[in-house]
């Protein structure tokens, strides 16, 4: 694609839409085009008013649920439309928010941690550039470093827990069990889905923890170990649905043709099922490595709660600290650059979760390019 | 003081009260919720050190339980048991109703309905400290100075907060039984210092088995934490090395119980089984954690003594600092009845009468 | 079709529809699939040919239930080897059914249950301790859609003899010494050839087959089915998605096959099991084989007066 | 090719061979279920059996089940048995006993006190022999003589007491310090798995199809242990949470329930300690997260399905709703206290967690009712189109209802999810450790009218209430204390009540999901 | 179809293969739908036929393309009022495209577009500023498949009615009086009855419209658009889902309908569209309409060969 497609594709795109728009307030009713400008209009006012934190938000706000509401009687297809498009908004918002306020109550804890290379300062990289998180004593730092590393640590440990484990449930659930046995299994590892983190972080806390110290005679109860093979189980219904939805998506007749020439059905699947279904189940471990990332509760409770690389770094003995832990341990208590910093590691979490979300995606719809392709 | 932003709005009975209140019975234990209506004062609120809480905890749950003054359990004297320096109340008004009418307030005399509701939030006495100063909140519990909490100047401290002493804690220094058993019963200063500075890292380097010492720390910000590193490290800043931060008091004494190498520093009312204090040489002086010894950690010549604060906040709707309601709960605390229910009982070390007068002063004055 | 036909459509179809309300007064049972069908008792001796030949095939009274669905009622004939049968009758009247039973791919549908018995070469493949696997080598299958493999052509075609380590491959191999690419390249070769795909694909054996258009693809599925020298290929409406291009050349491979295998074909179109077919067998609604002879027997002289309307296209 | 090396179609009933390795590989099954057992401290390790240690017992197990399974691999090597074994065990097996054997390689060089150096040495003499048995020989051998060796050895260890009761070894280094206690049940576990999989193998005839069976056995072990965590999980809380959640439980004369548990709180005058604030906190939550997310996801559900060009706009919704699912729920905690707390009276509110559990369910109703709608067949749209009925009556009459199935059905099992979420909501909401009755909100009759803005208000909104999972977080990390009699007995108590809600969630929701399948179905 | 066909189909086969190899020769174009035809030129004067009554709808040069794909070539024809047109042709000829232009579903596909003209009773369609949900009341539409709505067997005929606000429910209109039950009971009666439905399910309306049969479905959905009181009814092979017995009751019902309606059916059953239409329009490959005239004309006696090959049966 040459590169000035996409511009006069945007250019036509908009003036389409402005045709549109313009047709669309043509036609319709005055009374109710006012409706949807007074509903849509103190709707926007009294968002600006909640951002603002402005006392009078009710205000505007009642006044979007008079309009609406009258609209809804007179002329609701119209304002039903306007309505879900002013939701999608809210939506979108929403998403913008969270990036703008997390990125926003951040900068000054990237200001903070200013480092520079060959003369040029960057904002943030002394976080990622020396290893000491110390918010009380002299040097205050705020390396993410430590929590970095836990985290790898305990997400690693969770997708060497949920990745085989999940791709083998699912392709017991999807291709080998029974109908009746498929039926109790399916909704039992969606319950284990279920599960809250607090509830196994309570169980690890008082049980994982005290056991692994005494069989082991570690110092202290905390290992990312255990931490990390409590975390994979919580990922791993992720890891069967999504997988198992990518193999029930292979077409059956592909499994029929190799089943008809005589493979086993364990050959079928190694050789056709679980080859056409590989980016879903890629997608679906990135999925599960994705929620390890941001387990909380169960990684708070079961940590050591200080912010130290282990040594040798793959020391699975100890259990110090991840981002997530960080954030809800530290968080309330942290004030200034410290609760900044705090701020910092949620950036880290979602920017790499974001960007796994937004891979499997990527992924999985190539998947399903090529199956489509293959129909 | 402060107001905070629920206050405002007129509290009602059913805000609460978080440490406790209740009947005999759980079914009437709602008979407090609506009555109270809006017109009544607003809830006294405190959050912060999990130090203080035992006190402040007990005194909310005894204040919103506004037991009656037959009931020799929680407040008052009946024919089974005498209640200390009931002498000196001698009321036949139920508890809460007693103190709240000191200041004015109109009694109740109902069971689990105080004339204004209490609560008291845990978490630790940084948080608590914020909490007052931002005004979340009417009293804010604190184990360390606010000065070092909040890194503020001695004069900020007495433009803006009135500090309210109720009672000491001689916070020692535990380690776990098995420690304690191999020979580990005393410690001195320097040593404990290059265990919390990572010099020390075994145990047989300070006369006790060839253990790895699992150092127990409290959460960055927590009184106690404060505290200890100025009284024992020398500075609130201090560096520290340890292997674990738990977020409170309670907490620490459940990690040494579970573990057998354990050291950790902790408030007097947290002491239990399967955890020993030991005894501390501080250049020469050897302070016991037994009330009874010569040197002993329940004096103020300990170095780690310290006080335990409730502060209220001075603004222009209360320049006294402190108003009647939150006069009328803190009062309580200041009277021989406090110190014995709430102070002593609890494990912690009461005031001195003279204290205890000091203390009063800092009141407004009663109706 | 001669063109006095349309005169005589609008005749036919009160026929047909007369017929159809007989049927369903006499059955008084719903009739949910295509029907139209004069009613008449099937008499067993229509079913009893005998081609002659070796009998490869032995299906004895022949039950299929799905659920509570009674889909085959008790069909019994012989298949001859080395000679292509057809399989035709009006939609839903189970052909693929009975496709399916002969190489056990009925087992793969969940609610399907078989009653009866079905012989090769006088083994019985409902009998307990039959291997699936070894029993679908010897029975081969090709879809009614094209469906190879997401892989190159060559491995679609050495697929089955490398599963059944015919052929060795792979890093291991290739290190012991045991890889025999050349046998692999005979054999996709010959199996190529034989299903008349080797010209057309010859210089590009390692291109993903989903670029074959879709008589290429049929025709790499049918490949892949004699590489693994099955004795008896079962094709299920071969050329049903093909254009007529492609359907010639399916068939002419058909007629080529039956020198060597057992070939069973179903196929909705008359014409080409006419074309086709040594031997025809009619199934009609309701899941009965109602006439099983020489192709040309069915096509211009059948026993059963249904049969003769279906053939004449009265209904289907 | 195969018509010459046919086998039969019909193989004979179960030859011994067969019996034999199908014991085998129950044999290793029942080792693995004893080491499970002795792992999780069920069975000591030097509990007698038959006169010796139980560790030692296993090591004889071990030790006859790797001479069995090398027996099973030369039986069919010398064509004592018929079997279709494939020329090489191909390169899987070989890669993982090339793992294992350099592992213990290196293990027993280090025991003899060999240095790094020694220790590489080791594994890699050990490795390449291991590769070249499994590689190079038929599969028969390549299969089972490594496998053997492995158990061979693993039992030989047990039984000689090289490890066994009260062997230690300290990992120099790592802090930690391997106990028998734990090594025999892991070594067990380790030893079952191969020779399980190697019988299965022989069992099944080695070639395409023993490696089916080898592979099923492993698959069904897998899942088999997926399954027993959970019942395992959920038995575990259940056992230790009831006398906690029934204490106190009568039923009264008029057969009303008394559940003190559910109904008290923890105050001081409370008979029974119970956790009703919570779950009232808990029920108000959720009540707020769905009342803002299910009118908001659907609305956009609706928008962007049936409104919407599907292009870039769509396309960037969806990436932006597959984003907010999978963000970190304390992220959005973060969020919660940086956007929400400002705006509510500055403090942690139970409306600020209502609205912050309702951004993290809004992706998810969105994106089910999204599925749901697309789901809806064209033909419905169509169809009405036809009879001249617009666009909103047809999505109002027509798809919302066919839609409805799946967008409950997403909503139960979302609310589920976040009903259990205790991250964003310590952020955000907070709330006591141990709140008396009364701290339970009373949200309804909460509500005022003022003369001045905001005009309404609700002050049981703007309070910090607690919920369960905070609750149980606010417990762990404060310790168990107060006026709790059994702190232990009420904490599990508690996480059983969580665990039974969401759990009701998601049977409830699952159950909805396939009421209305089987409908359609119908 | 007579019995000497059988002995014709090999040679037929082989024609049809000649033939398409030739279309592929002369255009060397891909030919993806069903081909098989002899070169020709469509001439004018085939399709300008008049048939006596009232133009109803007059299409006049209609081009469709779906992208890139030019799918209804130049296509003029007027349909008479009060009658049945049949519009017949191989598969992907462009028959339901024409027939979605008509009621301007073809709107509804993002990637159609439209050029040339239609008009209803003098009127463009295609005009700006035509309201289409009245047009679509006008020109009512039945579907290929049965597709009624998962509602009741009433709420599914009194849907547009009440849509439409001619009948006016539901608690607000029984609140204020509004109501008329009888009214909305007349209309479902009168609708089902046309529809020749009324029997089978006057005692069960209130059942589930899904649980029907597939004829009894199908002529739901023709009650259904009766309800609405259309001028014209369009169908897009109203029966091919059905069996016997339920499409010649459907025949009938168009034959019935054809009094007081105009009706337009796409049919890929010759016979079908001999039997029940009075005009056919003959569509061939490419989108082109090649014939249209008097049904008789059309299977008598075509002025194209190629209509002559297809309606014979040569191929398609
Ligand atoms: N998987 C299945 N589950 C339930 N019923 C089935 C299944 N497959 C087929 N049937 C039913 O069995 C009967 C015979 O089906 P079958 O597919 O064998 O017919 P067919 O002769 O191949 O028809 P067609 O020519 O349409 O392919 C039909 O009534 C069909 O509905
Ligand atoms: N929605 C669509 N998008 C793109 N192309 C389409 C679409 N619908 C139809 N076509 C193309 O337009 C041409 C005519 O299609 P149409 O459906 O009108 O054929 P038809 O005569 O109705 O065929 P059939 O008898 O198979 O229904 C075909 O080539 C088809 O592929
Ligand atoms: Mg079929
Ligand atoms: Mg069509
Ligand atoms: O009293 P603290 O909880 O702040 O140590």
């Amino acid at each position: 694609m040459s590169l000035t497609t996409p511009r006069t594709d945007w250019r036509a795109s908009i003036e389409r839409r402005l045709t549109r728009t313009r047709a669309f307030v043509d036609d319709a009713d005055p009374e109710a085009l006012a409706v949807i400008l007074a509903s849509m209009g103190s709707l926007l006012v009294a968002f600006v008013g909640f951002l603002l934190a402005s006392a009078w938000t009710a205000v505007p706000f009642g006044a979007f649920l008079i309009a609406a509401g009258y609209g809804w009687v007179r002329h609701q297809a119209l304002v039903a439309r306007a309505v879900a498009f002013a939701m999608t908004t809210v939506t979108l918002v929403t998403l913008g928010l969270v990036v703008a306020f997390i990125f926003a109550e951040s900068i000054p804890a990237f200001r903070y941690e200013t480092a520079s290379v060959f003369g040029v300062s960057v904002p943030g990289l002394g976080m990622f550039a020396q290893a000491r998180w110390d918010a009380v004593s002299e040097p205050v730092r705020y390396s993410l470093l430590p929590m970095i590393h836990g985290t790898v640590m305990v997400t690693t440990i969770a997708t060497l827990v949920a990745a085989p484990l999940g791709v083998a449930a699912a392709l017991f659930v999807a291709e080998i069990a029974p109908p009746r046995v498929r039926e109790l299994v399916k909704p039992g590892i969606e319950v284990l889905a279920g599960i809250p983190s607090i509830v196994y972080g309570f169980i690890g806390f008082t049980v994982i923890n005290p056991w692994a110290s005494d069989a082991f005679a570690l110092n202290g109860g905390s290992t990312y170990l255990f931490v990390g093979m409590v975390v994979g189980l919580m990922a791993l219904p992720t890891v069967v649905s999504v997988a198992e939805d990518a193999l029930t998506s292979v077409p059956d007749v592909m499994k029929d043709g190799s089943l008809a020439l005589g493979a086993t059905d364990w050959q079928s699947m190694t050789s056709i099922t679980l080859p056409a279904a590989f980016s879903g189940v890629s997608a679906a471990v990135l999925l599960g490595v994705g929620r390890a990332i941001g387990e909380t509760m169960a990684a708070t409770v079961m940590l050591a709660g200080v912010p130290r690389i282990s040594d040798p770094l793959v020391n699975v003995f100890y259990g110090y600290e991840t981002l997530t832990s960080l954030i809800a341990r530290g968080y309330g208590s942290a004030n200034g650059v410290h609760e900044s910093a705090l701020f910092a590691a949620g950036v880290v979490l979602f920017v790499t979760v974001l960007c796994l979300s937004v891979g499997s995606q990527y992924i999985e719809a190539r998947m399903r390019r090529r199956l489509g392709g293959a129909e | 003081s402060g107001n905070s932003g629920s206050g405002g709005d007129g509290g009602d009975g059913s805000g609460g009260s978080d440490g406790g209140d209740g009947s005999d019975s759980g079914g009437s234990e709602s008979t407090n919720s609506m009555e109270s209506g809006s017109s009544a004062p607003a809830t006294v609120t405190a959050e912060g050190s999990s130090t203080v809480y035992p006190i402040s905890n007990k005194g909310s749950s005894y204040w919103n339980s506004n037991s009656p003054a037959s009931d020799g359990e929680y407040w008052g004297s009946n024919s089974e048991s005498s209640v200390a320096g009931w002498d000196q109340i001698e009321t036949d008004m139920n508890i809460a109703d007693y103190f709240a009418s000191l200041y004015g307030f109109e009694p109740t005399g109902e069971r689990s309905n105080p004339p204004f509701a209490t609560r008291v939030a845990l978490s630790h006495s940084g948080t608590g400290c914020e909490a007052v100063r931002d005004g979340l909140v009417d009293i804010g519990n604190s184990s360390g100075p606010i000065t070092a909490e909040l890194d503020i100047s001695e004069e900020q401290r007495d433009e803006n907060y009135v500090d309210h002493v109720v009672g000491r804690d001689g916070q020692p220094v535990f380690v776990s039984q098995a420690i304690y058993d191999a020979g580990v019963e005393q410690l001195t200063g320097d040593q404990i210092r290059g265990i919390y500075q990572g010099d020390i890292s075994n145990w047989s380097e300070v006369g006790g088995p060839d253990r790895e010492i699992y150092v127990v720390g409290r959460a960055e910000g927590s009184g106690t934490d404060t505290s200890f590193r100025l009284n024992m490290l020398g500075d609130a800043d201090a560096p520290m090395d340890v292997d674990t931060r738990l977020g409170q008091n309670q907490q620490v004494q459940q990690v040494l119980q579970d573990n057998d190498n354990a050291i950790g520093y902790m408030a007097l009312a947290f002491s239990g089984s399967g955890i020993q204090a030991i005894a501390i040489d501080f250049e020469g002086t050897v302070y016991r954690p037994d009330p009874d010894a010569e040197n002993t950690i329940f004096d103020s010549e300990y170095p780690l003594n310290r006080d335990l604060h409730m502060y209220t906040r001075i603004d222009e709707e209360t320049p006294e600092g402190t108003d009647r309601r939150e006069a009328a709960f803190l009062n309580m605390f200041l009277t021989e009845f406090g110190q014995k229910t709430f102070v002593e009982d609890v494990n912690y070390i009461t005031l001195p009468t003279s204290d205890i007068e000091a203390e009063r002063e800092k009141l407004p004055d009663q109706a | 079709m001669s063109q006095t036909d349309t005169a005589e459509t609008a005749e036919t179809a009160e026929t047909a529809e007369t017929a159809a309300t007989t049927v369903n007064r006499t059955d008084g049972q719903d009739v949910s699939t295509t029907a139209g069908e004069t009613a008449e008792e099937t008499r067993p001796e229509w079913t009893s040919y005998d081609a002659g030949g070796e009998t490869k095939l032995a299906v004895d009274d022949l039950d299929v239930h799905y659920g509570d669905d009674h889909a085959l009622k008790g069909v019994s004939m012989d298949i001859p080897e080395e000679s292509v049968t057809a399989l035709i009758g009006p939609s839903g009247c189970g052909k693929s059914t009975f496709l399916r039973c002969l190489n056990r791919m009925n087992d793969r549908i969940r609610a399907a249950s078989v009653d009866g018995s079905v012989a090769l070469d006088g083994e019985g493949i409902y009998q307990d301790g039959v291997d699936l696997v070894e029993l679908r080598k010897r029975v081969g299958m090709v879809f009614q859609s094209p469906n190879p493999f997401p892989k190159s052509i060559r491995e679609n075609v050495s697929y089955g003899p490398r599963k059944h380590g015919d052929i060795e491959t792979g890093l291991l191999a290739r290190l012991t010494g045991r890889a025999e690419p050349d046998r692999e390249e005979a054999l996709v070769e010959r199996s190529l050839e034989r299903a008349a795909l080797w010209e057309e694909v010859s210089d590009r054996l390692d291109d993903n087959a989903l670029g074959l258009s879709g008589g290429q693809q049929q025709r790499l599925c049918i490949a892949r089915c004699l590489a693994v020298d099955p004795e008896v290929i079962l094709m299920d409406e071969p050329a049903s998605a093909l254009d007529p291009i492609a359907t010639s050349k399916i068939e002419d491979l058909i007629e080529d096959l039956a020198r060597d295998y057992t070939v069973v074909v179903v196929t909705h179109s008359m014409q080409q099991a006419a074309r086709v077919s040594d031997q025809t067998a009619v199934f009609l609604t309701g899941g009965e084989l109602v006439e099983y002879d020489d192709t040309e027997k069915i096509f211009e002289n059948p026993e059963s007066q249904r049969v003769e309307d279906y053939v004449s296209g009265k209904f289907g | 090719m195969s018509r010459a090396t046919r086998t039969a179609l019909v193989r004979d009933d179960r030859t011994a061979y067969e019996a034999a390795a199908g014991s085998a590989v129950g044999l290793s099954g029942i080792a693995f279920a004893v080491g499970l057992a002795a792992l999780l401290g069920l069975v000591a390790i030097d509990a007698p059996v038959a006169g010796v240690g139980l560790s030692v017992a296993l090591g004889a197990v071990l030790l006859a089940l790797g001479a069995a399974v090398v027996g099973f691999g030369v039986a069919s090597r010398t064509g004592y048995v018929d079997t279709g074994p494939q020329p090489s065990a191909g390169i899987v097996a070989a890669a993982a006993f090339t793992g294992i054997w350099v592992a213990v390689g290196a293990a027993a060089s280090g025991a003899a006190g060999l240095g790094t150096g020694g220790r590489l040495g080791g594994g890699a003499v050990l490795g390449g022999v291991a590769f070249a048995t499994t590689a190079l020989p038929r599969e028969d051998i390549g299969s089972t003589v490594p496998a053997g060796a492995v158990a061979g050895l693993c039992g030989l260890a047990l039984i000689s007491g090289v490890v066994g009761p009260g062997w230690e070894h300290a990992l120099v280094g790592y802090n930690a310090t391997l106990f028998g206690d734990t090594v025999v049940p892991v070594v067990v576990l380790f030893a079952s798995l191969v020779t399980g999989w190697s019988a299965a193998k022989a069992s099944g005839g080695f070639g395409a199809r023993g490696r089916n069976v080898g592979a099923y056995v492993l698959i069904y072990l897998v899942v088999g242990s997926i399954l027993a965590v959970l019942v395992g999980l959920v038995a575990f809380v259940a056992a230790k949470g009831l006398p906690g959640l029934l204490n106190g439980v009568s039923v009264g004369g008029a057969g009303l329930v008394s559940w003190p548990f559910l109904t008290n709180g923890a105050g001081l005058l409370a008979d029974v300690a119970g956790v009703f604030p919570a779950l009232v906190g808990t029920v108000w939550l959720v009540v707020g997260a769905v009342c803002f997310a299910v009118p908001t996801g659907v609305g956009a559900a609706v928008f962007l399905s049936e409104y919407a060009e599907q292009g870039r706009f769509t396309g960037a919704v969806e990436v932006a709703t597959n984003g907010l699912w999978s963000t970190p729920s304390i992220v959005f905690g973060l969020f919660g206290a940086a956007f929400l707390i400002p705006r509510f009276g500055n403090q942690k509110s139970l409306i600020a967690g209502m609205l912050t559990l309702g951004f993290m369910l809004l992706p998810l109703v969105l994106i089910t009712s999204r599925e749901a709608i697309l789901a809806v067949p064209d033909e419905y749209r169509d169809a009405s189109a036809a009879l001249g009925v617009s666009k909103w009556q047809t999505i109002r009459s027509v798809v919302l209802p066919a839609a409805i199935p799946g967008v409950t059905t997403g909503v139960i099992l979302g609310v589920g999810r976040i009903a259990g979420e205790t991250a964003p909501i310590l952020l955000t909401m907070g709330g006591g450790v141990l709140p008396a009755k009364a701290a339970a909100p009373d949200v309804l009759g909460s509500f005022r009218l003022s003369a001045s803005p905001p005009f309404v208000s609700n002050p049981a909104l703007l309070e910090a209430t607690s919920a369960l999972p905070y609750q149980l977080y606010a417990l762990i990390t404060a310790g168990l204390s107060g006026n709790i009699r059994n702190p232990q007995e009420f904490a599990w108590g508690l996480a059983l009540t969580l665990l039974l809600v969401v759990l009701a969630f998601y049977a409830v929701g699952i159950a909805t999901r396939y009421y209305f399948r089987q409908k359609l179905h119908q």
